[in-house]
């Protein structure tokens, strides 16, 4: 009895501006990738999925859950990685931001401690348990905040520019990840490779799906349509 | 960090932190009652000798803590003296001293997350309220988790300041500190609602699995 | 909920981070320290209710004996030291900004905060801190010697006033640039 | 009489964490690109450079200027691009942001702003100009930064992963740019292919200099080593 992500005629406004207007999407595939330009509302999209923003009417469910007012079990349901890892971290020691999601789930303090540590562990950053996390660089500050979304494992998981500022390695071995977890998984990059082998892309384009389908009817117009605008901008 | 903390662990630190909590609630009430001078010198001959039980370099530290209030003290205590109020000045400046002594002596023997865990238990009653008991403790975590923050956001526009300008910024940070604290504010608010936010914690992991 | 419970911390970080720049001590046990400007700001920028519990989250601080005072300073003792009435009075001080902001719309932010904090974090606040004072001043003394008038302990707050009309309105001016700026921050008026 | 950029001996500690140390180098060529992994050093060494975090013990000079010292002279010489867009955004309005930097370098008031608007204008944003800065998308937020820094023409401009929040054709727009402008630029990436026909390379690694040279001799070495890395890390 899965229901996935439904998004039911939405408006958004921010400050003013409007990013949505009777907006609908039903989402049920296992990977899905957003692209789409600077501003388009990739990550205003993924926001209201989590529960994040109100929008001025409409509703989104995931797995039958109200995101917006139950908090509790949208904790569940949906796990968001933030475009900037400073928007995400709470904590000033490493070990606690990864903690805090898992206590929040129920379990003990002590146990929490021990599951981040293992999962620090598993990441092969055994030694970061003792460091402060404005003290990393951007990209340790972006795989602290992955590991910390990953520990939870919700049924779904939104990921926003995910590789943006992680090396190669880190990136290519974080993809990896993504690619076998069993969960529900949504990408949203500037990266068509990224999302090469998924079940369904969407083209975003001001507040409005400009396509969507599999990567190879999505990607190559895409890729094309950018090449396009690139030539034009670049005189 | 910026409470007071000493780099080694003592006797008192095994002691629950409600019961020294309590011990000092009851001591302060029982100062504030007792005008008498032998009181007052009881009082501070405890805060001594406690103080003094863990150790020279805490003894160091805690009469550290103790300097600013020392010297306000003293100021009255004069005053008090010039006014011949003998008994008056020295009931006063002991007190102060005693009270200030023994309070730190209990947050010095206390660690942060300790103190955290005993405003979580004493706020159980606001379950019924329909509140996370956790609330207290996790805004008492959030601002002392912000107080360096500020720090580092004025360093940080300081830096981005400096990257373009030969001129110290003087008071023009003001407003851009005041708003970058206000997005903090709102950048914090749905870190913490991503991960469940303040709504009471569920009983177990697996209880929304379905 | 969340943003709720977010600003009202930072704002509780601010009254404390606002006691770092160095307080001015002044003979008789009470400083001339910024902390008050940032319990005018409570008020006037996160409104009535928001504003108090900003400030008693600062006092919940001081309790736990976190030195979080101007000079340092926290613990029980301060709640039975010369400046326990002004320390509890940032509460009330920090409500009465936070309703006035919220009650008097005609007039612009800048105004209506400039005239809270006069009212708040001036007026309700000294009542509470001279009455503070002269507690403390008059606490365990002996049949034999000759308190202190309440008049005597007002006169004695005199040297606050100028600097205090300065905060209220540095804090109408920092209200009136959120309000313009980030207007949904400004809760009071939100 | 160029001298470029001339970094003597030096050594950097950060909250206790060393991440230089006797670090030497000079930089003459007019396009350099920097790799390495997350945590090299990348982003600090940059900082060095445009004078903003102070070492412990060493030197820089850029083109002959002290630009720990001399504020005045370091702000002709070295443009910065910071990694997070948070980070270098201070005012609530794009139009100030832009303007800020070219008042402070002589212009008054109301030239530095008709600039920013001409500035504005020629990225074709020239709708921005009355938006707030934190109304803004990640990578639009990126773009006003590139553009804040591009206004100034130092003599040196720094980016650290200018193209990690840009969409694809604001990415190649900007890569355009870069490579036109007669000013000598180092880039910071993690991607080894937007610095392909650089005149040099340096391959940081650990806060040392892992490999030196053309792009031909140190980009397929670097690859093949991250990859290598990215399999023994997905297991
Ligand atoms: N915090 C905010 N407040 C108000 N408006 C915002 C905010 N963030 C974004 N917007 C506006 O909403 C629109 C969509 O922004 P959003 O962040 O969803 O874009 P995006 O597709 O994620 O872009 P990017 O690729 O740059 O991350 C943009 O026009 C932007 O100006
Ligand atoms: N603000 C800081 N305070 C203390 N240490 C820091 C700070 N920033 C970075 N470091 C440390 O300095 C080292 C180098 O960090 P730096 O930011 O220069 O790396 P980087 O190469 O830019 O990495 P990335 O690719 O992730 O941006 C890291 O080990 C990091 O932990
Ligand atoms: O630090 C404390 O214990 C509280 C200090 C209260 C100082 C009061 S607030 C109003 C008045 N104006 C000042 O500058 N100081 C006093
Ligand atoms: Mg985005
Ligand atoms: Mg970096």
């Amino acid at each position: 009895m899965t229901h996935g992500i439904d998004i039911q005629s939405i408006s958004l406004t921010r400050e003013g501006a409007e990013v949505f207007r009777d907006f609908s999407l039903q989402l049920r595939e296992r990977r899905i990738g957003i692209v789409g330009r600077n501003g388009a509302g990739k990550s205003s999209l993924i926001r209201l999925i989590s529960g994040l923003v109100a929008p001025q009417s409409g509703m989104v469910k995931v797995e039958g859950v109200d995101v917006l007012k139950d908090r509790a079990g949208a904790l569940e349901t949906v796990g968001l990685l933030f475009q900037n890892p400073d928007h995400q971290i709470i904590f000033p020691a490493v070990v606690e931001e990864i903690a805090f999601g898992l206590e929040q789930q129920g379990l003990s303090r002590a146990e929490a401690r021990a599951r981040a540590r293992s999962v620090l562990a598993h990441h092969g950053r055994a030694d970061w348990e003792d460091r402060l996390s404005h003290a990393l660089s951007q990209g340790q500050r972006q795989l602290l905040c992955l590991m910390a979304v990953l520990a939870m494992e919700p049924r779904w998981i939104l990921f926003d520019e995910p590789f943006a500022s992680l090396d190669m390695p880190t990136g290519l071995a974080i993809e990896a990840r993504i690619k076998a977890l069993k969960q529900n998984v949504v990408i949203v990059t500037h990266d068509p490779s990224r999302v090469e082998g998924f079940d369904r892309i969407l083209w975003l384009e001001a507040g409005k799906i400009a396509a969507d389908g599999s990567p190879d009817e999505v990607l190559p117009r895409y890729r094309a349509a950018m090449e396009d605008l690139a030539r034009s901008m670049a005189c | 960090m910026l409470s007071l903390a000493l780099p080694k662990r003592s006797w008192a630190h095994k002691l629950p932190a409600s019961v020294k909590f309590g011990v000092l609630a009851v001591l302060m009430v029982g100062l504030m009652q007792f005008g008498t001078l032998t009181g007052q010198l009881i009082g501070l001959a405890l805060a001594a000798g406690l103080t003094l039980s863990l150790g020279l370099t805490a003894s160091k530290i805690a009469l550290q803590a103790l300097r600013p209030v020392l010297w306000i003290v003293a100021v009255i205590v004069i005053w008090h003296f010039w006014q011949r109020e003998f008994s008056q000045g020295a009931v006063f400046g002991i007190r102060v001293v005693a009270m200030v002594g023994l309070a730190n002596f209990v947050t010095l023997t206390t660690p942060l997350p300790e103190i955290i865990a005993l405003v979580e238990r004493l706020a159980q009653p606001i379950r019924h309220f329909g509140l996370s008991p956790r609330l207290p403790a996790l805004a008492v975590g959030l601002v002392l988790r912000f107080i360096p923050e500020l720090r580092a956001r004025y360093a940080a526009m300081t830096d981005a300041w400096r990257a373009r300008s030969p001129r110290r910024p003087r008071t023009k940070l003001v407003a851009p500190l005041a708003f970058s604290l206000l997005d903090d504010a709102d950048h914090l608010a749905e870190a913490l609602r991503a991960r469940g936010g303040i709504a009471p914690l569920p009983t177990r992991r697996d209880q929304h699995g379905t | 909920m969340e943003r709720n419970l977010t600003l009202i911390t930072v704002f509780a970080a601010l009254i404390v981070v606002l006691g770092l720049v160095p307080a001015i001590p002044l003979g008789f046990g009470v400083p001339i320290t910024l902390q008050s400007l940032g319990v005018m700001l409570a008020g006037a920028v996160l409104g009535s209710w928001r504003g108090a519990l900003a400030v008693l989250l600062v006092q919940g601080l001081v309790a736990l004996g976190l030195p979080v005072l101007a000079g340092g300073r926290g613990g029980l003792g301060i709640f039975v030291g010369p400046t326990a009435g002004f320390l509890i009075g940032w509460l009330p001080a920090a409500f009465v900004t936070g309703f006035i902001v919220e009650r008097i719309r005609a007039l612009p932010v800048a105004v209506a905060a400039g005239i809270g904090s006069v009212l708040g974090g001036i007026g309700v606040l000294y009542a509470l801190g001279i009455v503070g004072f002269w507690l403390f001043k008059n606490a365990g003394m002996g049949p034999e010697d000759t308190p202190m008038s309440l008049w005597t302990a007002t006169l004695i707050m005199a040297p606050f006033i100028p600097g205090d009309l300065v905060k209220a309105v540095l804090a109408g001016m920092i209200a009136r640039t959120i309000a313009r700026y980030r207007p949904s921050a400004l809760i009071a008026r939100a």
